[in-house]
């Protein structure tokens, strides 16, 4: 059953196109990669879906659980938001406000859409923060977010997007302000707790191998524009497209024999 | 303007010192006589209660000194600033916290006070100057602290790195490497300080401590017209809306070069 | 020697404004209305500091109003308008004094009846300690006649140290007599100065006495804060019936110090609130002439008063090229007075002087040896070999009033082709500056009062040349006449009143030939009044201010 | 943190004492003798030499500034026998002129400076934090135009014109206002607050215009901060965006900076109080340089320098009381 | 002949200050004794995770920064403490490439006045045309060098970074991260010319990034950073053949590699916690408490540097590979991660 349906997307800011009719379709519970290098137009479409789009000319539909997004009152776009769709950034620090606690801000998103008591969104947050694995989750709570790591912080951002239960969470670039072995950490975690909530995943990378490990299917864009898209096995062995192609030859791999020159486009 | 000066006042005939006793009535006081404030095809602004003198070669006179000293002023506290600000920022360790130190003590001073206080027992030499002086070093710190900051995150810039790998001086990196890349803020600071520093020098000339008399200046104009402001507005007026489309005009024109950059 | 009163009337510059309006030029208007509550709180707002309270100390005429609420002197001036205040009468003695062995021996009895603050009577040797106090270093500022005239007061210094002056004797409580080292006709004018005033010695309390003078007048201090704000009460103890002249009619006068001039004025226009129960205690300002002569309402609120104040400019001859005649001719020629006395507000502000006594003082002559003439200034200055100009520096106070007389003055002698840079001297600093021989320059926009209503405690102060001293000099212009000098000693020497003013007057003409002053205006006073105040009048011996001694409230409000 | 407190006021002391020395050269090195200005008229050679033992002139001016400092701590006693002055603790010299200390002097003015500081500040804030607030949400509106080029102006007034112009038209073409008078708060509220109005409304176009700008540069820049957009992804409502997420940073910067400005407003508005004539610290200074009264100049300085001191030491504890990243140290 | 460059138990220490008190709170060892030598033509790679030290290492060897120990000896001359002045005719042939293509251009300068500031500030100046050359070489052409840097895409700048510092003919090049500011196809076209440029230039480099993939491309010889310290050291293949450390395993482990197939199928060891403070490292091992094989003696003793295989030296007190000799006893190996289905 198709959750998110992206059709013809058009997004422009000025004179500039960022994303030149792009579509595509996000089943419930699956893993969609949208790839491409910088400037592609894949973060301009995660945020197009969340509506957090400031100045920019957008045409086009977005279909998210039959209800379509673009043409909707910003009132009922707001109330999907965090409830039903959540978001994961790039950059957890930034992404965090230095002035409160990590656990107000988790329970600041339950309570935008639920009512309940402080303290049973205390209880809720002691719970997330504990099931994206933080230790002490009690007391880190009230810490700020300048207190944690960065592969902790995205944790909190995981539990802040999670503790709702969204039906889909985009993740824009979740690992690539963090090393690797944290990355490996934070994928494990997301591909565990997405198996638990069924949630379906938008994961916006440049990453191939990061797709290549997580993604059920792929979006391959360029200029604004799908390039190729298929299920991500179909697609790495066999990619139709020459730029798919090219792009995988110019990643420098270590399972390989390495290359006396790596393929350039 | 300013620089017109001479020539409005060749073009209109007037003195900005003479005494034109045939347009005030002694008898009231000195009021100009006629209303606005005696202004006559002869004076087009009016012309001075008690003395008689043409407002308007008086305003364009005070233009010309305030403008004069306050870009003095402003070339003085730039250049200390810049300077001073550069190798703070750049140098860091020992120099920036000298220099961080005695910014934070001009800074402290209440210099409105301390400027009079300084200007009243001030040797009666060259006036202007003095006030150049003093408001430039009460002034520089502004700068400079701006510019340290700059020149702080210029310094961690990668390019500078480059520089001192390929060998450059110290003095080679400051003045051709990281000057030029403050040249816009320096040029916006400079330009929003001028303002401030015609209002100050025009405060001065109002409390008393600026130029000498007979020069004419807006703030001497001004606190002049205080009495006045009752029995003639048109005098306070006259100087006062000058100096505000003067400071505004320049405010207007540093907010403007701030947006370009 | 010092002349203090003159210099307050100077330093405020532009608020040395006088009369002129419709009220009758040079005569005095009557003191508005008569009766007064004996209530209320009168409000007076001075734009001016109070210098001295002390009344060893109190020698400025601003300051000596107000001493005059708070103590009272064996003398006094008559509380009345126009030149009759001049004329001095019995306060707390019986009469003007007993001279005897050719005026060197004064004496005075007390009234029965008069009190201290405190509720104790005022004694004969409260007055001796009072006047003793006055030879203190200490209090240097009073005026120097008890030093000059009272025997042994050339090496008596003060009481402080336990030591009293013989030359002051107390035979009983209520008399007291004075020996005087030479002959003085006028010493009973001479005690209405403050330093009479009646000081218990217990109550000494060195310098800082001067914060709160106790009280022998209708108030007592009951507030202080200098620059700001004095608050007077009634005295109760002070009994009407032994003051013929004050009237104590507010419970309370409240004094507002320091207030910008043009405020004062500008809110005594208005006269909202409280401000109709207020005084202005300086003249009104030039700038707001026009607003109260063209407003019959406020003309009604309009107070003149008299002053004996001669402003001039002083000509230093002992500088080249001052030392020549000529050259000071050229100046007295030049000198545009009617410009000089338009910055001070008009003729609301005085009449142009033309010699160096006023009308209101004995001896005056009506004559005007140097009127305005350019030309002649000119030529005068050619035959004395400067035909291309000279240039001269002029000291003036740093005060708005200053720097508009000294343009006045700089544009008026321009003309004559006699370049003047004006030198500005601070306020405070200004009389200590011009008379320090090494700082003083060319010019000094200069003035006096006397201490009474005669030449004597004038003309000597500033021209005797046997007086020009290295610091603290008066005769700023350095004048020394062997001549004149002589002819000063004989007048002093005379015994009869008229004749000694009428000799003054011959000696004033004499002197103005040699041009070591230019007179340029003599000084009146007009300052508004609430519209419930009455009583006010502008008093001679305070330089046309209201006398605060007389004011009341129509209405306690 | 209690030593860095000690530390900063230990700085902040240092600062003054600098101050402190300089302000004392250069009155000493000064043409004019300090003694003849305090001597008034009756200027005598003698009177100087007096004046100069009393205030302690005849001494090298190394000694008189230490027992200067030394007064401020322990008090002081001027001249000797009758006529020593008591200048108790904190002593900011002896004002020879008015015969008082100076610190009296200032303590009695400093309820007016206060009260025009404080209302002005409170105006200010209002008028300026909310107009800049609006002009970044609405950035580009014509609200946002309007209101910029206001502030642009308020900051271009010289403060003189404003009061002048407010009194001309308030007072005395229009007579809504009484003339300014210093009347205290508790005497007569309603009077106080007409007298103040002016002086306030005067002070507050000037630093209401500088703190529009500087709240909507802020604001906009904080609300195109990365944890901006993540409020707005949670979901919650934009009023709840803007109140707690946004406005919170913006006014951090904005507190300090107004802790500066008060601090030297409490330290005497010089122009304002003369134009109005209110009797406050900073009259005092006008004052005391027009009458050239050294000691209380001195003291003002000090006095005001004190204020922006102690302000700059309050503001850096507020801020690290406000940012929990300066509070708790980084990680 | 000797090494090019020889670090010896360099030390950088930074002190931590509070960020309102300025106190200094503790001290950050960046770089706890690092010893490497670069030989003549080759390329020395140094990885790890961000903090881990590498950068600072770049620039103690090119004296950006003051080392607080230890010494360096570039083409046999002791560099550690020499003056800037005697330094300037060294850096003609110690040259460095930046990370930020953009940040490491003056914005002010044209590429022209970039390309001749090398010339300048050693006192020289460029033969005509040389210049254009430069750009030719990197693959410019001889117009961009009136441009300025702005007009120029990441790939382009970072070229004129590079021609930049081949301007004088240097020996050596630390290459600081040049390529992770990159696309991947920028960074292909990086790394290729990268290696031209060493066989037309002969130049050796020392090339630092975090992806063990780039560096895999290009490097001989690779010294893994932890926290401060090398703790492996080896040739490419030996390395990612059989890495020693428990530590270069994970990190081998954990690159994704861009083939579902082989990603989903091979096991994985998922480091857990967090990268402990440089502030305050961890007694004994800097990498025991992240470390599956940790031991007591870890705690207690800080492992050195020990050849194991020729040309391969591993600090750890329980090394992976056997063929180093060492034991494998007490060493938990981490359970494979349970491999996805196919979809």
């Amino acid at each position: 059953m198709t959750l998110l349906d992206v059709k013809d997307l058009r997004v422009s800011f000025g004179e500039t196109r960022a994303v030149d009719g792009l579509s595509f379709s996000l089943e419930r519970g699956r893993v969609l990669g949208l790839v491409g290098e910088s400037g592609c137009g894949k973060s301009v479409t995660s945020l197009a879906v969340m509506g957090l789009l400031n100045g920019a000319t957008t045409s086009g539909e977005i279909w998210f659980d039959g209800q379509e997004l673009l043409g909707s009152d910003r009132r009922a776009v707001r109330r999907l938001r965090g409830d039903r769709l959540a978001m994961i950034f790039q950059d957890p620090l930034s992404s965090l406000n230095p002035y409160y606690p990590v656990g107000f801000q988790i329970a600041e998103a339950y309570r935008a859409h639920r009512r309940t008591s402080r303290k049973q969104a205390r209880a809720i947050v002691v719970r997330m923060l504990d099931r994206v694995g933080i230790p002490e989750a009690e007391r880190r709570a009230r810490d700020y977010p300048h207190q944690f790591s960065g592969g902790m912080r995205q944790r909190v951002m995981i539990a802040m997007a999670l503790c709702l239960e969204p039906e889909l969470i985009i993740a824009d670039e979740p690992t690539t302000a963090l090393d690797v072995t944290v990355q490996a950490q934070i994928l494990a975690l997301l591909d565990t707790l997405r198996a638990e909530y069924g949630t379906a995943v938008l994961l916006i990378t440049h990453d191939l191998g990061v797709v290549a490990g997580t993604a059920d299917e792929v979006v391959v864009m360029y200029g604004g524009r799908a390039v190729e898209r298929g299920e991500v096995h179909a697609l790495f062995e066999d990619p139709r497209e020459p730029y798919t192609r090219r792009l995988l030859a110019a990643v420098p791999r270590i399972d390989r024999p390495v290359p006396d020159r790596l393929e350039t486009l | 303007m300013a620089l017109g000066a001479p020539l409005i006042t060749a073009l209109t005939g007037q003195s900005p010192t003479e005494f034109h006793p045939e347009a005030i009535d002694p008898a009231l006081g000195g009021l100009p006589k006629g209303p606005w404030g005696g202004i006559s095809a002869e004076h087009p602004l009016g012309v001075e209660p008690a003395t008689g003198r043409d407002v308007l070669a008086r305003v364009v006179w005070g233009a010309r000194l305030s403008l004069l000293i306050s870009l003095l002023a402003t070339l003085l506290a730039t250049t200390i600033g810049t300077v001073l600000g550069l190798v703070a920022g750049f140098q860091g360790g020992w120099a920036d916290m000298v220099i961080g130190r005695l910014m934070d003590l001009l800074m402290s001073f209440p210099s409105l006070i301390f400027m009079i206080a300084l200007m009243s027992v001030a040797p009666d030499g060259n006036r202007e100057l003095m006030l150049v002086a003093v408001l430039g070093l009460f002034g520089w710190p502004y700068i400079g602290r701006i510019v340290r900051g700059q020149a702080m995150a210029l310094a961690g810039r990668e390019f500078v790195e480059a520089a001192r790998v390929l060998g450059a001086t110290r003095r080679a990196i400051l003045f051709r490497e990281v000057l030029p890349n403050l040249t816009g803020p320096i040029l916006v600071v400079a330009t929003l300080s001028i303002p401030g520093y015609i209002a100050t020098e025009a405060g001065l000339s109002f409390l008393g401590v600026g130029v000498r008399p007979p020069t004419p200046s807006w703030g001497q104009m001004i606190a002049s017209a205080v009495p006045w402001y009752a029995a003639d507005p048109v005098y306070f007026l006259v100087p006062g809306l000058f100096l505000l489309v003067t400071v505004l005009a320049f405010n207007v024109v540093g907010d403007a070069l701030g947006d370009l950059r | 020697m010092s002349g203090k009163r003159v210099l307050v009337a100077l330093m405020i510059g532009l608020a040395g404004v006088a009369s002129g309006c419709g009220q009758g030029g040079g005569t005095a208007a009557a003191p508005q209305g008569t009766a007064g509550a004996k209530a209320g709180v009168l409000h007076v707002l001075a734009s001016i500091d109070l210098e001295h309270l002390d009344p060893a100390r109190n020698y400025v005429t601003s300051s000596m109003d107000v001493g005059r609420l708070i103590y009272r002197t064996l003398t006094t001036n008559a509380a009345a308008p126009g030149p009759a205040g001049g004329e001095i009468v019995p306060d707390l003695a019986t009469d003007l004094g007993t001279p005897t062995d050719g005026a060197r021996t004064w004496t005075f009895t007390l009234k029965e009846g008069v009190k201290f603050e405190d509720g104790r009577p005022i004694t004969s040797k409260d007055i001796k300690y009072g006047v003793e106090r006055t030879f203190a270093p200490e209090f240097p500022e009073g005026p120097p006649y008890a030093r000059m005239w009272l025997r042994g007061g050339d090496t008596y210094k003060g009481p402080l140290n336990g030591e009293g002056l013989k030359s002051i004797e107390t035979p009983d409580d209520r008399t007291i007599v004075f020996r005087l080292n030479r002959p003085v006709a006028d010493f009973g004018s001479a005690v209405s100065m403050p330093f009479f005033a009646p000081v218990p010695k217990d109550k000494e309390a060195g310098v800082a006495y001067d914060n709160r003078p106790f009280s022998s007048g209708p108030y007592k201090i009951e507030k202080f804060e200098p620059k700001k704000r004095i608050e007077l009460v009634r005295n109760e103890h002070w009994d009407r019936s032994t003051d013929t002249v004050r009237k104590g009619l507010p419970d309370r006068i409240v004094i507002d110090l320091n207030l910008d001039p043009a405020v004062i004025d500008q809110r005594m226009i208005a006269g909202q609130g409280e401000d109709a129960n207020a005084v202005q205690f300086e003249p009104i300002g030039a700038a707001s002439v026009a607003q109260v002569l063209t407003n019959p309402a406020l003309k009604e609120r309009l107070v003149t008063g008299e002053s004996i104040n001669t402003r001039f400019l002083s000509l230093n001859t002992s500088r080249k090229p001052l030392d020549q005649v000529k050259v000071r001719q050229a100046i007295a020629y030049a000198l545009d007075k009617e410009a000089l006395r338009t910055v001070r507000g008009g003729p609301i502000a005085g009449d142009i002087a033309t010699a160096l006594l006023p009308p209101a003082i004995p001896g005056h002559r009506k004559e005007d040896p140097y009127p305005a003439d350019v030309a002649k200034a000119k030529a005068l200055l050619a035959e004395a070999g400067f035909a291309s100009g000279i240039d001269l520096v002029l000291d003036a106070p740093a005060t708005p009033g200053g720097k508009a007389q000294g343009e006045a003055i700089q544009a008026s002698l321009g003309r004559a082709g006699i370049r003047v840079k004006i030198n500005e001297i601070s306020s405070s600093a200004f009389w200590s500056t011009v008379g320090n021989a090494s700082q003083q320059h060319d010019l000094v926009i200069d003035g006096w009062t006397p201490d009474w209503t005669g030449a004597s405690t004038y003309l000597p102060n500033v021209l005797d040349g046997r007086f020009i001293v290295k610091q603290g000099n008066q005769n700023r212009a350095h004048y020394d006449s062997t001549e004149v000098n002589k002819r000063f000693d004989e007048i002093a020497a005379m015994t009869d009143a008229a004749a000694a003013a009428t000799a003054y007057g011959e000696l004033a003409t004499r002197i103005m030939r040699d041009a070591p002053v230019v007179p340029f205006l003599w000084d009146k006073s007009a300052f508004l009044t609430g519209g419930n105040v009455t009583g006010a009048y502008g008093h001679v011996a305070f330089v046309g201010r209201v006398d605060l001694a007389t004011v009341g409230l129509k209405s306690a409000r | 943190m209690i030593v860095y407190l000690l530390k900063r006021l230990g700085a902040a002391a240092a600062i003054l004492l600098v101050i402190c020395a300089l302000t004392f050269t250069i009155f000493y090195i000064a043409p004019d003798d300090p003694a003849q200005k305090a001597c008034g008229k009756a200027c005598t050679p003698e009177r100087i030499e007096q004046i100069r033992d009393q205030l302690g002139l005849d001494t090298p001016i190394p000694e008189q500034f230490a027992s200067y400092v030394r007064g401020i701590f322990a008090g002081r006693t001027y001249g000797t026998g009758s006529t020593a002055v008591e200048c108790p603790f904190p002593c900011l010299g002896f004002s020879f002129q008015t015969n008082v200390p100076v610190q009296e002097l200032l303590v009695s003015r400093l309820p007016v400076s206060a009260s025009i500081a404080v209302g002005a500040a409170v105006l200010w804030l209002l008028v300026g934090v909310g107009a800049g607030v609006l002009a970044a949400l609405r950035k580009g509106s014509w609200w946002d135009r309007t209101a910029m080029g206001a502030a642009l102006g308020g900051i271009s007034l010289p403060i003189y014109l404003t009061a002048l112009v407010l009194q001309y038209l308030l007072v005395v073409v229009f007579e809504v206002l009484p003339y300014p008078r210093a009347v205290g708060l508790l005497e007569d509220p309603a009077g106080w607050f007409a007298s103040m109005l002016m002086p306030w409304i005067a002070l507050a176009a000037l630093y209401a215009g500088m703190y529009a700008r500087l709240t909507r540069t802020e604001l906009i820049g904080v609300l195109s901060q990365n944890f901006v957009r993540t409020a707005r992804a949670k979901g919650l409502p934009e009023r709840t965006v803007v109140r707690r997420h946004a406005l919170r940073p913006t006014l951090t910067p904005i507190v300090t900076v107004f802790g500066m400005d008060l601090g030297a407003l409490l330290g005497g508005a010089l122009i304002t109080e003369s134009v109005f004539g209110l009797p406050g610290v900073g009259k005092l200074a006008a004052d005391a340089i027009n009458s050239s009264d050294q000691p209380v100049i001195l003291g003002v300085t000090l006095f005001a320098a004190a204020f922006i001191v102690f302000a700059n030491v309050v503001v850096d504890l507020l801020y690290a009381v406000l940012d929990p990243r300066i509070r708790l140290g980084a990680s | 002949m000797t090494p090019l460059l020889e670090a010896e138990g360099l030390v950088k220490r930074f002190p931590m200050r509070h960020p309102l008190t300025r106190r200094v709170t503790g001290h950050l060892t960046a770089v706890d004794g690092v010893s490497l030598t670069v030989r003549r033509g080759e390329t020395l790679g140094l990885v790890g995770e961000s903090g881990c030290g590498k950068s600072s290492t770049a620039r103690l060897i090119t004296r950006l920064a003051e080392p607080t120990g230890g010494t360096i000896r570039f083409d046999g001359r002791d560099i550690t403490t020499m003056g800037e002045a005697t330094l300037r005719p060294v850096r003609r042939d110690l040259q460095m490439i930046f990370q930020d293509p953009f940040s490491s251009l003056n914005p002010r300068m044209t590429v022209e006045a970039i390309l001749s500031a090398p010339f300048r500030y050693q006192g020289l100046k460029p033969e005509p045309g040389q210049i254009a050359e430069l750009l030719r070489r990197v693959g410019l052409r001889p117009e961009h060098a009136e441009r300025l840097p702005h007009q120029f895409s990441g790939g382009q700048a970072q070229r004129i970074g590079i021609a930049r510092a081949l301007a004088l003919h240097p020996k050596l090049v630390v290459c600081d991260e040049p390529v992770s500011a990159l696309d991947v196809s920028v960074q292909a076209q990086i790394l290729n010319l990268l290696r031209d440029l060493q066989e037309e230039f002969e130049l050796s480099y020392v090339f630092i990034a975090h992806d063990l993939g780039a560096v895999r491309q290009v490097c001989g010889r690779i010294a893994v950073m932890y926290l401060g310290t090398v703790v492996e050291i080896a040739d490419r293949d030996e390395l990612f053949a059989h890495p020693a450390h428990p530590y270069t395993a994970a990190l081998l482990a954990a690159v994704p590699i861009p083939d579902p197939r082989i990603e989903r199928a091979r096991p994985r060891v998922v480091l857990s916690g967090d990268l402990p403070s440089p502030a305050n490292p961890p007694s004994g091992c800097p990498f025991r408490t992240r470390c599956p094989r940790a031991a007591e003696r870890c705690a207690l003793e800080r492992p050195t540097l020990a050849e194991g295989a020729p040309g391969h030296r591993v600090a750890c007190h329980f090394p992976l590979d056997t063929s180093l000799g060492l034991s494998r006893d007490g060493a938990r190996r981490a359970g494979p991660r349970p491999a996805k289905g196919a979809p």
